[in-house]
């Protein structure tokens, strides 16, 4: 057991750019010492759910690590001219910085907007064949062995978090397979959190804190003493839209 | 004597008929090249993007699938309804209904992303899903108006054909109900979130059915040197004005009942004032052309009476439906999305601004390609079966109008 | 056995890795040349909608072993014949799709052993006791 | 080589042997044997040309059929295109290089298996049920439907449930072809779907199943409509002359 | 009316259920040696008949390619079992066309083909015996060989080819049919199916020359065995006499007359019928034939024009020429032969006869299309001018004009009920069952349009309507031919005033 919690922190150490980084997260990775990650033939259960915390307070003015952080993990974007041929409306975006800037006040700020992981994903109830889904510990995600690209779910999604693919790709990343014809969005970096479960720090969020802005904290909604927990329980959490009542995974603090 | 409308299949043989089918052929194989080229090269090749994801092939989809479910609105009058005048109508309004029903899935079909994954779409279904349940109506519609058509035209199954004639009438309503729901369940987007939609497009069915109904008729039957009487020609373009003043009416409520909700002020004021070409093409299209000028054309004492009047009111229905289609679906997607109210957005994803969306020609021709399906089907099928009456004689298909008693209308039936 | 060079066969490429001393595929051959698509479909469907991330059928392994990686002279792309699943597919006329999302290369950092699951000299994530 | 793959060798050569030979015997037969007279059912083409059209109209639509009985046509109609899906997938198994063509329409014959048995069911429906169908019915008949469903329903069983080796099995037919016996892999499905394939074959000739070339030479569908422009005279009429 | 009973309309036409043996006992008279022996053929069952009959099989499957594959090629798909009028009249199951071929079929596969020989019960192979030759005799001779089961099949399977083969087969042991043998002997002897000798026929036209003047006061001529004349008319002998078949001879003359072409009938050929194709003997029927090449030599005619007769346009138009053949002798501007309702259309159309329809506004017309003509020739030069020609003539002769339900017309149409060789009394049930399909399209008509007559251009049928009609509640002169409509139309250069012609008609 604890050789294989070793092992993977030393893998996520090693998978991280400088000591630096390290440093930073390191309080994240001791505190959930007793949390591991499941084993890799066990399936995923409700009894989590993954979920973000974006403090957009945080969030630096022009900043956009977090963006590059997941284009070079999931090989998407201009950074690994992915979709040559694509106008830009047409290019995948999984994650966008979205400036806001109050009318009556004029107070602007920034934040990252992704898939929210809603509970009630109106992407996945519409979806006529199955493939957009939701796995039991709340990840959404797109299954593209089923997807028919019909964009439906590029309807419904209320937070434009989904993107289509124009056009023919090559050399995909092994963690990301994605190709013409099919929808995707933001998988919450499932490939990482299947590893490493509750220590995972998803692609956004290591970039982010490796710029030294520490946004984002990732953790399970579902477990009381979950450092997200514990910070929505401190401070609290607004979600965007929440009048559509969709229960997000992802929440922010200071819009 | 008793007067019986006989059915009979087409016998031009002409260069008339295979021109017509050479040039349907050569639309169709022109949509299908269209096709190969957005599939070959990707999307990338067409307007849609990732902020307008339905584009004009859904527009025209949409379009024919609504029609299509109105198409059968003539047959229905007859068969439920026991209007006798109708009832020779109805084997072409079923036959019309399903082809271009067929026509609208082709092009829904052929714009997938993954044409090649249609095995997919047949075999995997989330039953939550409004448009999974469309899928499972409009194969249900296909196969209930077959046997309808079946029960029709077989004479020993003629006892039946009421009975099935209501069930595909119930099965039309709720499955433009559920073409309507494929927006309404969209709630996220200001466009779409009402609950009219769903009736609305139960009006904009009728019309738009019936207009193509209408053209189709009137081209088959003179095409074919079969008469077509005047009295009932009445009739219908009379019914065909009451839908277009039905969808003006609902199209009213729906902006009215818009206007009462402060949240979708935005879009109102988008849509009416100022949304550039989208409303235009609402004013100048949809309200004008589509529905204010044909309804003036078919009412109008003089040109009401005109054949060629009556057409080109059909074909500005027909046109203004499209704009209607095209107001409604990419009007609704290019209408920003609303994420936080009361701030002003923006992003690399085109937050906050209106999308722009130019479509391709390619998708122009894949549309009227789906238009080209269908038409090819009906005159394949006329010449095959035995659809088109022989005769709509005002004296023999409307016998209230020549005059005739009541018994020989129920013959006559 | 008469078989003879006549006869056209596919022209299967080596793999660069053995599962086992006894045992050259992830089951035996036999049974990969008939099931292969079972194993590693169903494996599709547990890793997308369970997070099963077992190593034995993932095609992420399968094309380490089975396919040289990139930078060991050329390239072999899914067209080409040389690519160890299109020897056979073309052979047998059976047009996959994977490759359209899937890498049909091994990443060039990928290791190309594979052991038993919970053989100890597991990968870092493997098997479900040490 | 195993005893099942010498005992499948030597039956395949010998079905082969009788197809070909029986059904070239008969078309022999059919194309030697004169019609003496023009018996074109009327309204005839004038043509040549219109003959090849009519015979295309008859092959690929069934149109006399469809005029005939519209139960029937869709059955018959979708169990021989089903059928011929399949049949065209099936050239894989004899190309070294298969034709691009084939390639594409694999996923087609895969799927068409379920076409092919749904008609032939249809047809078998009506065989028993209408009663005039039934009168003409003799046990063949019934034989040939349970025939053609086995080879469906075994080719099925290795397509969707239990696979077999494809790569294998090509090897042994193209190694039939070049005169080098291959090894046959020995799953039941294959066994079974082969050796009816084998007995198809080898009543082919001799059978029902000889209206695919029939079809070619009924002269009531054949025959050129032209008795008045060109006079149409048999050997053996030629002889009455004399 | 009869000792059978008359089948009754069916409101919606279904397919009625099969009653195995409801017709067994419909047979014809058996030929008596006397017709026989001038037909070549057996007088009597010969000892050896099975011998014979397998052979004869045999010798047909190698001289007729049509008779080797239907045998072979038929699914048993059923598609033709309800397409036969003899079934849909009498419900009997070897009345479908498939069922009357089996009856055949089985002993071919008994003796011809190998599944039938090593596992007959299989595939219901069957000895040739006695209770089979009946069956034969029965059965074959309840075809009339109109081809309406080739149409539908689809393989064309022409159950009519298989019946000539069968009464082929029948008439070389010595079981020929009485009607069809009788009529060929009479035809070799004197030239026509009637036995009409010369001078009887001479008085005929004579007869109908002067009612022609008296009613129209033009001399219009009915010549007999005019050497010179341009055309030679070859008419079924029914016209010389029968109604309604002389007003369709009486029409013929008019035409000619107003064409101003000289024509002649011949007593050697006196006779456009070929019973020879009857019982499926391609001797007899050349023979037959070679009748009318003679004549044409004889008189030195420059075209050969038929009347009408179905089966005889049959023979005139595929046959003749391959039968008789060449006609290199004649105008090579005309096709050899040509039907009379060609000849009369192309006056139509380049406006050569002066046709007042009105005169036929008592009347208000459906045209039954002849099987023969339907089925298995043609009018005019493009396919399908054997259903417009007719018609035409007849709209350009009338003003009333509905055609019968689209399925049974055209190249659907059903038999009469009393075609190939089938028109005689001792086969009046069948005849009357038979034209059950046709009365209730007929009577469909009647109901729907006021039809009061229906036209025909085929000896057999008006002769086998006019006798079967009235079974039905229809009367026996509602049958008329298409030259009849034409004559009443017809106003011939130089003919009297209209006043008087009404006179004339009461007459009628
Ligand atoms: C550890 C390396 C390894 C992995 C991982 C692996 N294979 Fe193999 N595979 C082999 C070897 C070695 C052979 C050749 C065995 C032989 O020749 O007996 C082979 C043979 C095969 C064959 C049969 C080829 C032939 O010669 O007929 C197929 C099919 C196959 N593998 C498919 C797969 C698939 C699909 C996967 C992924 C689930 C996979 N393999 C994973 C090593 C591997
Ligand atoms: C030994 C030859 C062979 C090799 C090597 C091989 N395949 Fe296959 N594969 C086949 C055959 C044969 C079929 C099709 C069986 C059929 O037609 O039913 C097939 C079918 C498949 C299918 C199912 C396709 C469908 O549409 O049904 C998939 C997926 C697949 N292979 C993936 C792979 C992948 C990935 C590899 C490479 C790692 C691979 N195969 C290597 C022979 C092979
Ligand atoms: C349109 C894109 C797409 C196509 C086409 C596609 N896949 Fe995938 N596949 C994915 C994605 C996305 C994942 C999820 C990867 C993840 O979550 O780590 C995946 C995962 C998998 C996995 C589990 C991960 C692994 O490496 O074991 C397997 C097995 C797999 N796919 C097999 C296939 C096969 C076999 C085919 C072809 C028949 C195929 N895929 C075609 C997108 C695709
Ligand atoms: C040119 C090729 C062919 C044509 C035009 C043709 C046409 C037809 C038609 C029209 C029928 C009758 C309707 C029906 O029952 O479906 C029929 C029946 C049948 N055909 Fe074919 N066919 C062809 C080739 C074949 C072949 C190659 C086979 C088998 C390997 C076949 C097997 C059958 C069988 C078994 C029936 C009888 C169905 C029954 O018993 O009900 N056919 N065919
Ligand atoms: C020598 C000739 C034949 C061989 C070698 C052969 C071989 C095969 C094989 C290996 C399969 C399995 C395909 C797979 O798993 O993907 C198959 C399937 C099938 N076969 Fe055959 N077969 C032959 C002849 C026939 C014939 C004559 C018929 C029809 C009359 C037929 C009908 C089918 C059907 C319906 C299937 C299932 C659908 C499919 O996979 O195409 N086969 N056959
Ligand atoms: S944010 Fe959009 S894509 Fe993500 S789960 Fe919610 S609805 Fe689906
Ligand atoms: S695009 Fe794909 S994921 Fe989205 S709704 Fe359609 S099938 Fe589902
Ligand atoms: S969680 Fe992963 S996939 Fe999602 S936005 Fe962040 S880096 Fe991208
Ligand atoms: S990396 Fe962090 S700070 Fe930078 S934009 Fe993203 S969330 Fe904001
Ligand atoms: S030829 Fe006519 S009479 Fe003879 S079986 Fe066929 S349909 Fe019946
Ligand atoms: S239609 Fe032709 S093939 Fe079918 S049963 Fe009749 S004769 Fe035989």
């Amino acid at each position: 057991m604890s050789e294989h919690v070793d092992t993977s922190r030393r893998r996520f150490i090693g998978g991280t750019a400088g000591a630096a980084a390290g440093m930073s997260i390191a309080p994240g990775v001791f505190l959930n010492q007793v949390a591991q990650a499941k084993p890799a033939d066990q399936p995923v259960t409700s009894e989590n759910r993954w979920g973000m915390l974006i403090d957009t307070n945080k969030c630096g003015d022009g900043c956009d690590a977090c963006v590059r952080g997941c284009m070079e993990e999931n090989g998407w974007g201009d950074i690994n001219d992915s979709e040559p041929h694509s106008a830009p409306e047409q290019k995948a975006q999984w994650i966008r910085i979205v400036e806001l800037r109050d009318t009556r006040t004029g107070y602007a700020h920034q934040l990252p907007l992704m898939c929210q992981h809603c509970k009630h994903p109106p992407c996945v109830d519409v979806c006529p064949t199955g493939a957009s889904m939701k796995r039991a510990d709340g990840i959404v995600l797109v299954d593209k062995h089923i997807c028919i690209g019909c964009r439906y779910c590029m309807m419904a999604c209320p937070y434009k978090a989904r993107s289509f693919i124009h056009e023919d790709l090559q050399d995909q990343l092994v963690v990301a397979p994605r190709g013409k014809g099919t929808v995707e969005s933001c998988t919450l970096c499932v490939h990482r959190v299947d590893r490493d479960g509750a220590d995972a720090v998803p692609a956004c969020a290591e970039a982010c804190a490796a710029e030294g802005h520490d946004a984002f904290v990732f953790g399970d909604l579902n477990d009381p003493n979950s450092e997200i927990s514990r910070q929505l329980a401190l401070h609290g959490g607004t979600e965007i839209r929440a009048d559509l009542g969709l229960d997000l995974g992802v929440r922010y603090r200071g819009i | 004597m008793k007067k019986t409308i006989h059915f009979r299949e087409v016998t031009n043989n002409g260069t008339g008929y295979w021109g017509l089918i050479g040039i349907l052929g050569l639309i169709v194989a022109i949509g299908l090249g269209a096709t190969y080229y957005m599939e070959h090269h990707g999307h990338y090749v067409t307007g849609m993007n990732n902020q307008i994801v339905w584009g004009i092939p859904h527009v025209f989809a949409v379009f024919l699938i609504v029609a299509a479910s109105g198409a059968l609105n003539v047959a229905s009058i007859g068969s439920v309804f026991g209007k006798a005048p109708y009832k020779p109508l109805a084997p072409l309004s079923g036959l019309l209904a399903v082809t271009l029903l067929i026509g609208g899935l082709a092009i829904l079909v052929l714009d997938l992303g993954r044409p090649d994954r249609l095995i997919v779409a047949m075999t995997y279904y989330n039953f939550k899903s409004i448009f999974a349940w469309n899928i499972i109506l409009y194969n249900g519609f296909i196969a209930i108006v077959a046997v309808y058509l079946w029960m029709l035209m077989d004479p020993s199954k003629k006892q039946y054909s009421s009975t099935v004639g209501f069930f595909a009438f119930l099965w039309r309503l709720i499955l433009t109900t559920g073409t309507g729901s494929i927006f309404g369940f969209i709630v996220a987007r200001q466009a779409y979130d009402a609950a009219i939609m769903a009736p609305l497009f139960v009006v904009m069915s009728f019309s738009f059915g019936l207009a193509i109904y209408l053209l189709v008729l009137m081209a088959g039957m003179k095409w074919t040197g079969r008469p077509l009487g005047d009295a009932l020609l009445r009739r219908l373009k009379n019914l065909l004005g009451v839908f277009v003043g039905g969808v003006l009416y609902f199209v009213l409520a729906y902006h009215l009942t818009n206007l009462y909700a402060t949240e979708h002020h935005g879009y109102e004021h988008f849509l009416l004032l100022g949304g550039g070409i989208y409303t235009q093409l609402f004013w100048i299209g949809q309200i004008l052309i589509g529905s204010l000028i044909p309804l003036a054309m078919l009412y109008h004492p003089g040109l009401g009476r005109s054949r060629t009047a009556i057409g080109w009111a059909c074909a500005l229905v027909i046109l203004g439906g499209l704009t209607q289609m095209y107001t409604i679906i990419i009007g609704g997607q290019a209408y920003p999305l609303v994420l936080f109210p009361g701030m002003e957005v923006s992003s690399s994803f085109y937050d906050g601004v209106v999308a722009e969306y130019s479509p391709a020609l390619p998708e122009f021709l894949l549309g009227i390609g789906g238009f080209g399906i269908a038409l090819i089907a009906v005159a394949l099928a006329v010449k095959v079966l035995p659809f088109m009456p022989q005769t709509l004689e005002d004296a023999v298909a409307d016998p209230h109008h020549g005059g005739a008693t009541d018994a020989a209308a129920g013959k006559a039936a | 056995l008469l078989a003879s060079a006549e006869v056209p066969r596919p022209d299967i490429p080596e793999a660069n890795a053995r599962y086992s001393e006894a045992q050259g595929c992830v089951e035996p051959t036999e049974e990969m040349r008939k099931n292969h698509m079972e194993y590693i479909l169903h494996q599709r469907d547990e890793t997308m909608r369970r997070g099963v991330r077992t190593k034995q059928y993932s095609l992420e392994e399968c094309i380490n072993c089975h396919v040289p990686k990139p930078e060991s002279g050329k390239v072999v792309r899914s067209d080409s014949k040389e690519h160890f699943c299109s020897s056979c597919h073309s052979y047998a006329a059976v047009k996959i799709d994977c490759f359209s999302c899937h890498r049909d290369t091994p990443m060039p950092d990928a290791d190309t052993t594979m052991h038993r699951l919970g053989s100890g000299k597991a990968h870092h994530f493997t098997g479900t006791e040490a | 080589m195993s005893f099942v793959s010498i005992a499948y060798t030597a039956l395949f050569y010998a079905a082969a042997i009788v197809f070909l030979v029986g059904v070239g015997a008969r078309i022999y037969r059919y194309a030697k044997t004169p019609a003496p007279l023009k018996i074109p059912t009327t309204p005839a083409p004038t043509t040549t040309g219109g003959v090849v059209l009519r015979m295309f109209r008859e092959v690929v639509f069934f149109q006399s059929l469809f005029r005939s009985n519209k139960w029937i046509w869709l059955f018959g109609w979708i169990f021989h295109f089903s059928l011929l899906l399949v049949l065209l997938r099936h050239i894989r198994y004899f190309q070294d290089q298969v034709w691009l063509w084939v390639t594409l329409i694999q996923p087609f014959g895969k799927y068409a298996a379920f076409g092919m048995i749904i008609g032939l069911l249809g047809l078998w429906a009506r065989r028993i049920l209408v009663d005039r169908v039934r009168y003409i019915s003799a046990p063949s008949d019934h034989l040939m439907l349970a025939l053609l469903v086995g080879i469906g329903l075994s080719g099925m069983m290795m397509t969707f449930v239990s696979h077999t080796d494809i790569v294998s099995v090509k090897a042994f037919f193209l190694g039939m072809m070049r005169f080098s016996p291959q090894e046959l892999p020995t799953d039941p499905a294959l066994l079974i779907h082969l050796f009816l394939v084998a007995m198809l074959l080898i009543v082919f000739p001799i059978s029902k199943l000889l209206h695919a070339p029939g079809v070619f030479f009924s002269p009531t569908r054949n025959q050129v409509d032209n008795p008045r422009e060109k006079r149409h005279l048999a050997p053996w009429a030629a002889e009455l002359e004399k | 009316m009869a000792d059978f009973d008359v089948p009754k309309f069916r409101e919606i036409p279904i397919i009625p259920k099969l009653e195995e043996g409801t017709m067994e006992h419909s047979k014809p008279y058996v030929a008596k040696a006397d017709f026989q022996q001038p037909l070549g053929y057996p007088g009597e069952l010969v000892d050896n008949w099975k011998e014979v009959a397998i052979d004869k099989m045999g010798e047909l499957l190698g001289k007729y390619r049509s008779f080797q594959v239907f045998l072979d090629a038929c699914v048993k798909c059923g598609a033709c079992t309800d397409k036969c009028h003899y079934y849909l009249g009498t419900t009997d199951p070897k009345n479908m066309p498939v069922g009357r071929q089996d009856l055949l079929r089985k002993v071919y596969r008994r003796y011809f083909t190998f599944a039938g020989k090593y596992f007959p019960k299989l595939v219901g192979a069957e000895d040739l015996s006695e209770e089979v030759l009946d069956d034969w005799y029965s059965y074959f001779h309840q075809c009339s060989q109109c081809r309406r089961c080739s149409v539908f099949c689809p393989y064309g399977i022409d159950t009519a080819e298989i019946s000539m083969a069968a009464r082929e087969i029948m008439d070389a042991v010595g079981k020929g049919q009485k009607y069809c043998n009788e009529i060929i002997g009479k035809v070799f002897k004197v030239g026509n199916n009637l036995g009409l000798p010369q001078p009887a026929l001479e008085n005929t036209l004579e007869g109908i020359e002067e009612d022609v003047e008296d009613d129209t006061g033009v001399k219009v001529r009915y010549p007999l065995d005019e050497k010179g004349a341009e055309v030679l008319l070859v008419t079924p002998s029914a016209d010389f006499f029968a109604e309604p078949h002389v007003d369709g001879l009486i029409g013929y003359g008019k035409v000619f007359h107003e064409a101003g072409i000289s024509w002649t009938l011949s007593s050697h050929a006196s006779e456009a019928a070929n019973f020879g194709m009857f019982i499926g003997s391609y001797e007899n029927m050349r023979r037959v034939s070679m009748r009318i090449r003679e004549a044409a030599l004889d008189l030195g005619v420059k075209r050969i024009i038929f009347g009408e007769c179905g089966h005889a346009w049959r023979v005139a138009y595929s046959f003749l020429n391959t039968l008789a053949g060449p006609f290199d002798f004649l105008d090579p501007n005309y096709p050899v032969p040509q039907h009379i309702c060609e000849f009369t259309h192309d006056l139509i159309k380049q406006g050569k006869l002066n046709l007042d329809k009105s005169r036929n506004d008592d009347m208000s017309l459906t045209y039954h299309d002849s099987c023969n003509v339907s089925r298995a020739s043609r009018m005019g030069d493009t396919p399908g001018g054997q259903f417009s020609i007719p018609r035409d003539i007849i709209r350009a002769s009338c003003n009333n004009f509905y055609d019968m339900s689209a399925d049974t017309i055209y190249d659907s149409t059903y038999c009469c009920g009393g075609g190939g060789g089938l028109l005689t009394d001792d086969l009046m049930e069948l005849r009357v069952k038979g034209a059950l399909p046709r009365m209730e399209a007929l009577k469909k008509v009647v109901d729907e349009h006021g039809v009061t007559h229906m036209a025909a251009i085929c000896a057999i049928c008006k002769s086998q309507f006019a006798k079967v009609m009235p079974y039905y509640g229809f009367t026996l002169d509602q049958i008329v031919s298409v030259h009849q409509l034409v004559s009443n139309a017809l106003i011939l250069t130089g003919q009297k005033s209209d006043d008087d012609d009404d006179d004339a008609s009461d007459e009628d």
